[in-house]
């Protein structure tokens, strides 16, 4: 196990340099503009140098290994830094984002507790919420409880999150006015005050992206369970005098979390570019935020480091999948 | 009909139906025996007709939907088994009946480690901790000869054999003493050598724990070793019931006859056909109104297709579902 | 009033739902940003709300009277107002605003305001507060540098290691440029927020009112609304491009107001004059070598700005916030033409004899033919709500007449971006009518003017760069326009403006629609604001206040 | 015998499957699954294979068929040597040798209908018309006992015996010369067991067909195999006709196999002395030094642990491989020589 | 006869030569509750946008100034939006391109996804290399690709296929292209665990090529994963296609899909929620449909649930 994790950790660098590559030359085809979104007066001259100065004039491949060079090396070190307060970082210049001429490094660093706050706990309730249902579900399969769930996260999937934030909103903040309906991102949670108000703005945005997620998982975790209700050795766990709850949630829980435990660990990559629709109508500036207003004003090193970044959680993300399959179920071996 | 005695278990009229989409299936009907104390009672029949469905009925292990116990009693220490709670019957299982499925490939549960899964029914009936609970374990590995068995417990299924694996069964079975032992074909799987390891043990068990087994098999060999009677079930009913001795040596029902006809030795002549049994099972789509091994019997006639056969008393101890009379090689008469 | 002190007011909550990227306007050339930037920086002069100049940092605007300006037109000196502090204390000296100007100008800088210090000859420090600015040319309106939000000054001290190339490495300063204003950034999260606090060496001892400001970014017009009208989170909120009705109902509950006013900003129609047909060899498609087959001809361009309702679409699309116009020019009041009120009514008559005229006569599906070709338009715009409801309306205007309009959007970043690559972008103009807004920096529009001269027409020799988009092209216009650039009469400017502008809009070279207001939305408990659309909106910060019940 | 024509000869036959770990994937060992098999199969003969479980024996099987790529080895089937042909080149001689697989609910593709199921050979090697091939169908049908009328079924809906069945007629659907059945019983009960043997003598004798079967079930073996090779841990440890195996077992192993078949008679029951095995199968990654044989043996000697005993013809026709009769004056010399006597019985 | 093990023999089954098996699969269809209704109201989807605009005979485009943001009413019965156009009718026009879209590039994606799922598992070699491509996919931005994809491809096709089926085609394709990596991951895995089993490798003792192997008998026993994706498939594909039309990147903004309308909805969310909810229903209803299609259907392809 150890080695096969090794080996596929070997070949996820040339994996992951290859993805980036293979970004950057798109982004540098990609016919958007870094001055496009600067006002009309600004004339076409004034427009030019300032392209100059971003450095646009280099060639592609130059600018790209200069940019793995800043990426690989420069970043980390200023992250770490500014973590732990050492002084290692090297001189040098950083990966600078187009728009706001500052380190992505330092963005990013910005951005990340919101996305967690949100879109990690998101995620995080989303699964809380769909394991049981799809556990009861299944355990109940066509009941009425069974049907409802069906219908519910049937609907909860196709319904765009700009449709029940929205509502969320208007309930909740503007007739009930129970929760802000937007989030303050320099909130500190010092105190159980702080800690209150800190749930009370994540409130609804969780609660959307959770009901979002919850219909995927709890789909995964129906189909799955079902699968294993069926199995021999629940029988047997029955034949042992094992109380129900015990033969469903020791015994065939675990069986059924392999596959979903993967759906959900491949899943995880995605949290952090977060869910750019929520993240906007609730005022959340997280990284799903920063990825689209780097598209938007065509901010390529924003997008090709963010890019990069979930190049490499998807990647490890997919081994860890792969390797938790591998623990989990101790009958697959890799080799 | 079974005598009544001082028997460990006593089942009356078992009948369990499976409502499917389809339809009903009436996998087990009216099946009546009973188990005296530390006897071993065999149990044949063909593959389908309704053995595993008997036992696991007993003890409520079917899935329900679909099946159902329609009618019937079970009587277990005073107390009739289709009539407890949920709770009650979980409390029976595993501490007073065990039970040996038929395909211990898939009968353990993959993810959890061998020690783990024989320590559970002794947690939970024995109420041991969990260092006691695994010394036990380790002693009911060795029981079955698992040798090493200390360093084994932390292993999971798929390490072990099959054979292997078919002796955690057992010593899951065995793990809080059982009363009643039910094995299904614990042996059908494995091949002869490790078999007759498994047959030796049981027999050793037997003489030590006392308990009473019941084994489902189709392989005659195996019950003319072990069993003290035999039930031979066909068609969800029990066709003929007896001695073991006295059945295999005076079979009654005219499908035992046949079966006995089939199987080919390793010892004495090699007969240069084997003999088959024609025509296929029933259908047990329907409850029984006639004979179900009438279509496939040498000796069928009219009152075959009109009545089902009760069973009927041959001699001591022995009685067959059948209106032919083997010793006279015509219809039976009353 | 007398008790408002330094800070008395608390706290104020701003809203841009589009969010500030950086505190250093020359950087970013974002009217987002230079807003921003407007309650730390400051420029020498400004306009104020009726688009006067001010004086700001200075005691007086420098003019020929008071010998400010040169006689020859090639010079003006400034002259500090005395005692001035920077927030961390140091006096602010000519020295600044001389490195102001070789900051912005630095050829590797990338500033965004360049434009604004084009022409000059060289900046001097005279002494320690005055500094002259002298022009390679003459100069009629010399107030453009270090005039209005978008030319500020910077402290030379912080910057001095910012010149050229490295400007973008100064993150530090960049995000937080020490700065005359009313307010100090005490914390900045580029796209997110804005933290400020009262600068405590502001030159006017009892502002600003307001101890801090919280200057929040992010999320949608919608929202950005909703927290000020509705659920009073917000206390101010910035250009918000919403529908009318939606306005209007969320200001009926009184939590809030709209502050409308207009400036420059106007909605039009470009009419390509060239052929931009794909079957023509690439380095010809869309140049004056091709003329446009429909669009050449002045009939068929007026009858489409007149089939066209544009009180309709100004009621649909903007409401009180915006006003049907037919000028190219529309602001400030002086300049705006009175002559061409004749397109305000939709005159869908006079625009088919129009097109009768012109030859182009009704085939059976209602659309027009002339010489077997149909009279069909591609209209391209950019994703914008706004604008896809008013290519849905002047289609329906346009196909009234006998045209058929075929209408594609465009994303903004790419429509308005100058990718050559890309055919999509506004300036390579490859469909036959566009509409987008534009509008002009501070009050005087000789440089929009100027645009429109022949020979600035984006063509593949210069890259498709070039400010002449539709391709127009008229002697006459282009020698009037050399005389405006050098008279120095302001009144006579003025009538020169008004005759540019109505050659232009007279040869139907470019349809206008809508002036469009700039619109901000503030709490109804905030006193002091005064809406400025020459200016940064925050022009006057340090006097907001908040209102006591 | 020795004039009838050999089939198939298998010599030397190796199928290791590689453990590879390292970060490298350096190859590091082997499952040596069957490690170096010698036989032949005569024309119109059954060879019966019996072994533990997970001895190798589905493997040998496969191997033969190449549907695994060997180790090393060669095949000869019909004259052709099928060693080191490539999958393509194989396909030719597919419709003559056939399998009939171990589980009949595994091998037949719940999603396909009786009669797609045995069409498919037919689909791949003829290009005979419909109505050609569902008369083609329905002969193979009829010819394994399966009723016309359940083409249209699918598998699920047949018993054990009868999935059998289709699985044997898809095997003969090409007319093949060699069919290996990889314990076609062992997953049915008793009763069906003798339908499927009976069927499987039935079509040997009509059409001539040679069988390798493969089976753990020691009687039916007796019943229906010519000569029987006993495997133990990827190796034959004997091979011999089968009166003289069943009657004289040379190998302790097969003397022990032999010993532990059940017999339905109760009264011979109890009188049968078992030999019971100790210990656990090792794994075939890591045989035991000397004789696969010697950790459970209840013969071993010294020897046994130290060299692997050679494979040799201790009697005509009778090959073992045991130290016990490696020197001549053992124990095992007498019984060799009782065996050529019993040789013609 | 009735207590055989085979069913009482029906005459018109016995020597009826072998018949498609999708009669088989279609006649358990038609006992699946579930399934038949949402049949039906697919069909009624279908029928709504097919026929709808024959029979409401109202022009989608037609914009009536002054009826605007009405309510239900006779003449326009779900009411009309800000321009004042016939949200029916509407409604009826643009679901012919949302269907048709989330259809078609529901369709390309799964077949990609399941062409690159089977080779990946199936061919060890190429396995690694594909699932590292997929990994390329999942971390591509999706906005710079289609941006990229348009600029590269709208004029070509436009000049090649007419403006409209040019224009379908790239989005379909873009969706497509974008989307089927899911659909890969699941259909390898289940495929790698497919190919082991028995029933394959008695294929390959046939003879079997690996193509047909492929198409025989791995591709129909991965169908139900295939049938999840596909449902999951066209609901994010209506809404896909409309973010990129919101976008200037699909179709010209007179085409009023159902994602577009419901876009434009959002800002009246408050003022008039019809106009958001008529689309995210007809979105729910048909994603709903689909999925309780593809939960019969999955159920009638497998012969074991069928003969139940
Ligand atoms: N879950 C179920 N649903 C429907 N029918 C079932 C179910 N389980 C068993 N049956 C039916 O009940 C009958 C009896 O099955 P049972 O498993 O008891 O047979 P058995 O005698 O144990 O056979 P074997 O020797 O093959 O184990 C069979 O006809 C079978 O088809
Ligand atoms: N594809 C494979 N990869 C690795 N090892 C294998 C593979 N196939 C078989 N083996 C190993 O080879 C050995 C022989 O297996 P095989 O299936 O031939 O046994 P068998 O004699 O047919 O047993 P059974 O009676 O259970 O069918 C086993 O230890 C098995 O684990
Ligand atoms: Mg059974
Ligand atoms: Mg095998
Ligand atoms: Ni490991």
């Amino acid at each position: 196990m150890l080695s096969y994790t090794l080996r596929r950790l070997a070949f996820a660098i040339p994996t992951v340099l290859v993805i980036s590559l293979i970004v950057f030359l798109m982004l540098d085809m990609a016919p958007g503009d870094p001055t496009g979104s600067l006002p009309l007066t600004i004339p076409l001259e004034v427009r030019e140098q300032i392209r100059q100065s971003l450095g646009l004039g280099d060639p592609v491949m130059v600018r790209y290994f200069k940019w793995l060079y800043m990426m690989c090396f420069i970043e980390p070190m200023h992250i770490l830094a500014g973590m732990t307060g050492w002084d290692i970082a090297p001189d040098g210049p950083r990966i600078l984002s187009w728009q706001t001429r500052s380190p992505v490094g330092d963005i990013l660093v910005q951005r990340v507790p919101q996305t967690l706050w949100v879109v990690g706990m998101g995620y995080l309730f989303g699964i809380l919420i769909a394991l049981p249902i799809g556990v009861i579900s299944a355990y109940r399969q066509y009941s009425w409880f069974d049907q409802v769930g069906t219908f519910v996260s049937m609907i909860g999937f196709s319904v765009p999150t700009f449709f029940t934030g929205v509502v969320f909103i208007l309930v909740f903040s503007v007739w009930l006015g129970w929760f802000p309906s937007m989030y303050d991102t320099t909130h500190n949670v010092t105190n159980w005050d702080s800690f209150l108000f800190q749930v009370r703005q994540i409130a609804m945005p969780v609660a959307v992206l959770a009901l979002f997620n919850a219909s995927q998982i709890s789909r995964f975790m129906r189909a799955s369970m079902l699968d294993n209700l069926n199995q021999d050795y629940v029988r047997t766990a029955r034949a042992k005098g094992l109380g129900e709850k015990t033969v469903v949630l020791v015994h065939v829980l675990r069986n059924s979390m392999i596959p979903v435990v993967t759906v959900i660990a491949i899943g995880i990559p995605t949290v952090f570019t977060g869910a750019i629709i929520t993240e906007q109508i609730f005022r959340v500036n997280g990284l799903g935020d920063a990825l689209i207003r780097a598209i938007y004003v065509s901010d390529w090193p924003m997008v090709q480091t963010i890019t990069f970044i979930f190049a490499i959680l998807i990647v490890l993300f997919n081994l860890i999948a792969d390797v938790l399959y591998g623990i989990l179920d101790p009958r697959i071996r890799y080799d | 009909m079974p005598e009544t005695g001082l028997s460990v278990l006593q089942v009356q009229n078992l009948k369990t139906v499976f409502a499917t989409r389809a339809g009903d299936i009436h996998a087990v009907n009216s099946v009546s025996f009973e188990l005296q104390p530390g006897e071993l009672l065999g149990v044949v029949g063909e593959s389908g007709s309704g053995k595993s469905v008997t036992m696991m009925s007993l003890i409520g292990l079917l899935p329900s939907p679909p099946a159902e116990v329609r009618a019937g009693s079970v009587q277990f220490d005073g107390k009739d088994l289709l009539k407890l709670s949920q709770r009650d019957l979980q409390a029976l299982r595993g501490r007073d009946i065990g039970f040996v499925f038929q395909d211990p490939m898939t009968s353990l549960n993959p993810v959890f480690t061998v020690g783990f899964q024989i320590m559970e029914p002794l947690r939970k009936h024995m109420g041991m901790d969990k260092a006691r609970a695994r010394k036990r374990a380790v002693d009911l590995l060795e029981l079955v000869g698992i040798p090493d068995a200390s360093a084994r417990l932390s292993d999971f299924p798929h390490q072990f054999s099959g054979g292997m694996r078919q002796r955690v069964m057992i010593a899951i079975a065995l793990a809080c003493d059982p009363k009643v032992l039910i094995a299904d074909e614990p042996t059908t799987a494995l091949d002869v050598t490790i078999q007759a390891q498994i047959l030796e043990l049981v027999k050793d068990l037997r003489q030590k724990l006392g308990m009473s087994i019941i084994w489902i098999t189709h392989d005659l060999g195996v019950i003319a070793g072990i069993a003290d009677r035999v039930m031979v079930m066909y068609g969800g009913q029990v066709a003929e019931y007896g001695p073991v001795r006295e059945v295999f040596a005076n079979p009654a029902h005219p499908y035992t006859r046949a079966l006995m006809k089939t199987v080919p030795s390793v010892r004495g002549e090699r007969a240069p056909q084997l003999n088959v049994i024609a025509g296929q099972p029933p259908m047990l789509s329907q409850h029984p109104t006639s004979c179900p091994f009438r279509a496939r019997c040498a000796h069928a006639f009219d009152r075959c297709a009109r009545e089902n056969p009760s069973r009927v008393v041959v001699s001591e101890g022995h009685d067959t579902a059948c209106f032919w009379d083997h010793k006279t090689g015509g219809p039976r008469h009353g | 009033l007398a008790d408002r002190e330094r800070g008395s007011s608390g706290h104020l909550n701003i809203i841009y739902w589009q969010a500030v990227s950086t505190m250093n306007p020359y950087l970013s050339g974002g009217t987002k940003e230079m807003n921003a930037a407007s309650v730390v920086l400051e420029p020498l002069a400004r306009f104020d709300n009726l688009g006067e100049l001010t004086p700001w940092l200075v005691d007086e605007i420098p003019t020929l009277d008071n010998g400010g300006v040169a006689e020859d037109l090639k010079s003006i000196t400034w002259t500090l107002t005395e005692g001035l502090l920077w927030s961390d204390g140091s006096p602010v000296t000519s020295a600044d605003v001389v490195f102001s100007y070789e900051y912005c100008t630095h050829p590797e800088g990338g500033c965004s305001y360049r434009d604004r210090f084009a022409g000059i000859d060289r900046v001097e420090a005279v002494d320690d507060l005055t500094v002259t600015v002298y022009f390679e040319d003459v100069t009629p309106n010399p107030y453009l540098p270090f005039v209005g939000a978008g030319s500020v000054i910077i402290q030379q001290e912080q910057f001095q290691d910012c010149l050229g190339a490295r400007a973008p490495e100064c993150t530090d300063a960049n995000f937080a440029p020490i700065g005359t204003g009313p307010y100090v950034v005490s914390n900045f999260r580029p796209n997110d927020v804005i933290e400020f606090v009262a600068n405590e060496n502001y030159r006017v001892p009892t502002q600003p009112y307001f101890e801090t400001i919280t200057w929040a970014g992010g999320g949608d017009a919608n929202g950005a609304a909703r927290a000020v009208f509705q659920t009073g989170e917000m206390d101010y909120a910035w250009n918000l491009q919403l529908a009318p009705e939606v306005i209007e109902q969320m200001e009926a509950g009184g939590m809030g107001e709209l502050l409308v006013d207009f400036g420059p900003l106007m909605e039009r129609i470009e009419l390509n004059f060239t052929d931009v047909s794909p079957d023509l060899p690439p380095d010809e498609r869309g140049t004056r070598a091709h003329p446009h087959p429909i669009l050449s001809d002045i009939r068929v361009r007026e009858a489409l700005s007149r089939a066209i309702d544009r009180e309709l679409l100004t009621e649909i699309g903007f409401g009180p916030m915006g006003m049907a116009t037919c000028n190219f020019i529309v602001a400030p009041p002086a300049m705006a033409s009175p002559n061409n009120d004749n397109c305000l009514v939709q005159d869908i008559d006079r625009a088919n004899e129009l097109l009768d005229e012109a030859g182009w006569e009704r085939g059976p599906d209602g659309i027009r033919v002339k010489d077997g070709e149909r009279l069909e338009l591609l209209f391209q715009t950019s994703t914008n709500a706004v604008r896809q409801d008013f290519q849905a309306l002047i289609q329906a205007d346009w196909r009234e007449i006998g045209v058929e309009t075929r209408l594609r959007n465009i994303d903004a970043g790419v429509f308005f971006g100058s990718d050559p690559g890309s055919n999509d972008t506004y300036l390579k103009f490859f469909a036959d009518a566009q509409m987008y807004a534009s509008l002009f920096e501070g009050t005087d529009p000789t440089p929009h003017l100027e645009q429109r001269r022949c020979g600035r027409e984006p063509q593949p020799s210069t890259q498709w760069q070039g400010q002449n988009i539709n391709r127009y092209c008229n002697e006459e216009y282009d020698e009037l326009w050399a005389e405006l650039n050098r008279e120095p009469d302001p009144d006579r400017r003025q009538e020169l403006v008004i005759a540019l502008n109505d050659m232009f809009v007279q040869d139907y070279a470019h349809l206008p629609l809508v002036a469009r207001g700039r619109v901000s939305a503030a709490s109804t408990t905030v006193g002091g604001i005064v809406m400025n659309v020459w200016d940064s909106e925050h022009w006057n910060q340090a006097e907001w206040y908040r209102i006591e019940e | 015998m020795a004039e009838r024509r050999k089939l198939v000869e298998v010599r030397d036959l190796k199928m290791h499957f590689p453990i590879n770990t390292g970060i490298l994937r350096r190859h590091t060992g082997n499952i040596k699954a069957v490690d170096g098999l010698s036989f032949d199969i005569y024309e119109g003969e059954t060879l019966g294979i019996v072994g533990e479980s997970g001895c190798g024996k589905s493997t040998c099987g496969r191997a033969v068929l190449r549907l695994y790529d060997i180790t090393s080895g060669t095949i000869k089937i019909d004259g052709v040597e099928i060693g080191g042909k490539s999958q393509s080149a194989l396909r030719k001689m597919r419709p003559i040798m056939q399998m009939v697989f171990q589980d009949p609910q595994a091998c037949l593709n719940p999603r396909m209908t009786v009669a797609a199921i045995i069409g498919e050979p037919l689909d791949e090697h003829t290009d005979w018309s419909k109505a050609k091939k569902l008369e083609r169908i329905y002969e193979l049908m009829d010819a394994v006992g399966l009723n016309r009328s359940f083409a249209n079924r699918y598998p699920h809906a047949f018993s054990g015996g009868q999935r059998q069945r289709i699985g044997i007629a898809r095997a003969l659907a090409l007319n093949p010369k060699f069919i290996i059945c990889d314990e076609p019983i062992a997953a049915l009960d008793v009763s069906i067991q003798a339908q499927v043997v009976n069927l499987l003598e039935e079509l040997q004798d009509r059409l001539g067909l040679t069988y390798m079967f493969i089976s753990h079930d020691l009687s039916m073996v007796r019943h229906i195999a010519d000569r029987v090779a006993v495997m133990y841990l990827g190796k034959i440890v004997e091979l011999a006709p089968r009166d003289a195996l069943y009657a004289d077992p040379l190998h302790p192993y097969t003397q022990a196999l032999l010993s532990a078949v059940p017999d339905p008679d109760p009264s011979v029951e109890a009188r049968v002395q078992r030999i019971i095995l100790k210990g656990d199968v090792p794994s075939p990654s890591n045989p035991p030094k000397g004789c696969n044989f010697c950790t459970r043996c209840p013969k071993v000697m010294d020897i046994c642990h130290q060299i692997d005993p050679e494979y040799r013809e201790l009697a005509p026709g009778h090959f073992a491989a045991c130290h016990l009769y490696n020197d001549a004056g053992q124990t095992g010399a007498p019984r060799t020589e009782r065996n050529q006597q019993g040789e013609d019985a | 006869m009735t207590d055989t093990a085979t069913p009482p023999i029906n005459p018109d089954e016995a020597f009826r030569p072998p018949r498609n098996q999708w009669w088989d699969v279609w006649d358990q269809f038609k006992t699946h509750r579930g399934a038949l209704a949402g049949l039906a109201v697919f069909v009624s989807i279908i029928l709504f946008v097919v026929v709808g605009p024959m029979v409401w005979q109202v022009d989608p485009g037609q914009l009536n100034i002054r009826m605007r943001n009405q309510g239900p009413s006779l003449d326009f019965p779900l009411g009309t939006d800000q321009l004042g156009r016939d949200l029916l009718a509407r409604l009826m026009y643009g679901g012919r391109i949302s269907v048709a879209v989330g259809l078609v590039a529901m369709f390309l994606g799964l077949v990609i996804g399941t062409l690159i799922g089977v080779l990946a598992g199936y061919f060890k070699l190429l396995d690694s290399p594909l699932m590292r491509v997929t990994d390329l996919f999942l971390a591509l931005p999706l906005l710079p690709l289609l941006l990229i994809l348009v600029t590269l491809f709208r004029d070509t096709l436009a000049r090649t296929f007419g403006e409209s089926i040019g224009v379908f085609l790239l989005i379909c394709f873009a969706i497509a292209i974008t989307s089927w990596m899911q659909t890969a991951r699941i259909v390898r895995g289940d495929v790698l665990a497919l190919k082991e089993r028995e029933y394959v490798l008695a294929a390959r003792s046939i003879g079997t090529p690996s193509l047909r192997i492929n198409t025989r008998h791995i591709l129909p026993n991965v169908l139900s994963p295939i049938m999840v994706s596909a449902t999951l498939g066209i609901a994010s594909a209506i809404i896909t296609e409309s973010a990129l039309s919101f976008l200037g990147l699909g179709f010209p903004p007179d085409f009023p899909t159902w994602g577009r309308i419901l876009y434009e909805g959002r800002d009246w969310i408050e003022q008039y929620p019809a106009r958001v909810v008529w689309p995210g229903v007809l979105i729910s209803l048909t994603v709903l449909s689909v999925n309780y299609i593809g939960d019969g259907l999955r159920d009638a392809l497998d012969p074991r649930i069928r003969g139940r």
